[in-house]
């Protein structure tokens, strides 16, 4: 004989959503004697009893009842869900240079200098980041958005302020200044 | 449905009985093909391929599969063959292939045999009744595949809400050298891009070469690397500016100084006190 | 003082998918004194026992632990959704079986025994489910696919590994050609 209970407990526990009293009755609905409503609650209190020292608990919200992670235990649950840190995308990295290093800057300059025309996507990402901010209109056709970087940024870098931003030259310093882009220069001139 | 009796016994079953079945020499064939169109139609769609269907054949005449009677399964085949085409059911060109098959596997048991029958390989069934067997075996398979209790369908796991979670999401890990690099990218590119425009500007290398020769030999101390772009004049600008500062570098006529590791590049005159 | 038990149940429960022994250790990391595998295990065994009388159960699959409703009232939990599973098709599960039982396989090879070509909706389809993927490329003409079975495979067919699978069947001696996984077929495939 399988007991109702059981059942109850089964349905919530797989459904994924909470599940009303009438979703309860349709599971019984062929039965040759259907539980009524207040059979079914007395069911849910005792299940809800059950509860006590277990990892879930039942409770009752606006849309029926469900099972959850019993709330003490929550922050021990999410550890299933370390997110790792978002890759940022080349072109993102590229954007966030140019108004580093060029603020304030324009959508339109980022795209002139970039060759390429910049998503609105990296900009948001770049918003949502709170990495960049508009900190003005320029004086030109359309008023464009004018981009710099944000206090937060200088934090994130673990920078102290903008003059701590090391130069262009000097990334290009490591790897000895004087050789490194020339060779390819001329080789280029050789080509055409 | 294959018990140990249905392997035929060694002796004779190619005399005048048809098949045995269950030890019994079978003389008749069931006459039994006769299905209603529409059913038939939906047994016809259900063969998965010319094996399934001659295992049907076999099987739905409790035939020994070791011993099959070669000229009556092909009449049958041909049958439901033709079955397929008049009611314009696609046929597989793999359906052909194995009516082709059981006719010359016909035609060679026609032939005179030896007195003695030999070995199993010298039957012109054998190679049929080797894949029929592999194909009756994986058929089974799938069959006890999908009695396995299955997700979805008889198993159902557990989903518990989950806590909302409201922990901030990671912040990307990246540093200044990453900016950097993308900074330095990004130039590289646009030089790359735009080099033989170049010529065709009114900023030609040399006057940008002049101008910065200029500029560096106002200051005493020279200037900071990137003071020297300028961005208004656009990607050109930055792409001849950055040309002239080569050509200089290259000439030895500039020279970059670091003063503090990880600080800023200054560049000024070459010809100082370390310069012979 | 929160139990470790409790913690495991309400993890397995909300994970939405069955969780290794590391996983769960993962969700101890940063205790003082985290518990080792065997520590852990015993608490399964424990959590197993306790789902006697309940509606759900605890079994272990490819892929670690997965709590999940009681097999017998499987049944009434089905009723929830409106959509009947969809039944796999001949032509679906024959493709499977090849592949489980005979892997790695190519396509061609599939046909060579189903004696019909394989459509590409089949192998598309096993791919979505995640019970198939290529694991390489066959030294041949045209370099085929090699197809294997997953661990998402065994985890939905409630298996811990390929040999919990049933044995293929033999029809006649002539079958023990036939590469068998398991050696336990030898036994019940004696006949006369």
């Amino acid at each position: 004989m399988i007991e109702r209970k059981a059942i109850i407990e089964a349905a919530l526990m797989a459904a994924g959503r909470p599940l009303a009293l009438e979703d309860l009755q349709r599971l019984f609905a062929e039965d040759p004697a259907p539980p009524d409503a207040a059979a079914l609650r007395a069911d849910l209190e005792a299940l809800a009893a059950e509860c006590a020292g277990r990892g879930y608990e039942l409770v009752e919200v606006a849309s029926g009842w469900r099972y959850q992670v019993r709330r003490e235990l929550g922050h021990w649950v999410l550890r299933l869900w370390e997110e790792k840190p978002p890759r940022l995308s080349r072109a993102l990295l590229e954007t966030l240079a140019l108004i580093v290093y060029r603020q304030p800057i324009t959508r339109a300059e980022i795209e002139q200098v970039r060759g390429v025309s910049v998503s609105s996507n990296i900009i948001r990402t770049l918003e949502e980041l709170e990495w960049i901010r508009v900190v003005g209109r320029k004086e030109a056709p359309g008023r464009p958005a004018l981009y710099a970087s944000t206090r937060k940024f200088l934090d994130d870098f673990n920078l102290k302020s903008l003059a701590d931003l090391p130069s262009l030259a000097e990334f290009t310093e490591e790897a000895e200044v004087v050789q490194l882009p020339l060779p390819e220069v001329q080789g280029d001139a050789e080509r055409s | 449905m294959n018990g140990p009796e249905s392997l035929a016994p060694a002796e004779d079953v190619r005399g005048e009985a048809l098949a045995r079945v269950r030890g019994e020499p079978l003389l008749e064939l069931p006459r039994d093909l006769y299905i209603p169109p529409q059913a038939l139609e939906v047994v016809l769609e259900s063969f998965e391929g010319p094996l399934d269907l001659l295992l049907y054949l076999i099987r739905r005449q409790n035939l020994d599969i070791l011993d099959i009677p070669i000229a009556e399964i092909t009449r049958q085949y041909m049958e439901y063959v033709e079955l397929m085409r008049e009611l314009r059911l696609e046929l597989a060109a793999e359906y052909l292939v194995m009516a082709a098959m059981l006719a010359e596997i016909k035609s060679r048991m026609l032939l005179p045999r030896p007195a003695a029958p030999q070995d199993e390989e010298e039957d012109p069934r054998a190679e049929l009744i080797r894949r029929l067997q592999e194909y009756e075996q994986f058929k089974q398979a799938a069959g006890d595949l999908d009695a396995l209790p299955r997700v979805g369908r008889d198993l159902f796991p557990l989903r518990v809400q989950a806590p909302r979670d409201d922990r901030p999401p990671p912040r990307p890990r990246v540093g200044v050298a990453d900016l950097l690099g993308a900074l330095q990218e990004v130039l590289r590119r646009a030089r790359l891009e735009e080099h033989h425009h170049v010529q065709r500007e009114e900023l030609s290398v040399r006057e940008r070469m002049t101008r910065v020769l200029d500029r560096i030999a106002e200051a005493e101390d020279g200037v900071a690397f990137t003071s020297l772009f300028t961005l208004e004049e656009g990607r050109r600008g930055v792409v001849v500016t950055f040309l002239a500062l080569l050509e200089l570098l290259k000439l030895g006529l500039l020279e970059c100084i670091q003063s503090t590791p990880f600080g800023p590049i200054q560049v000024r005159a070459a010809g100082g006190d370390d310069r012979a």
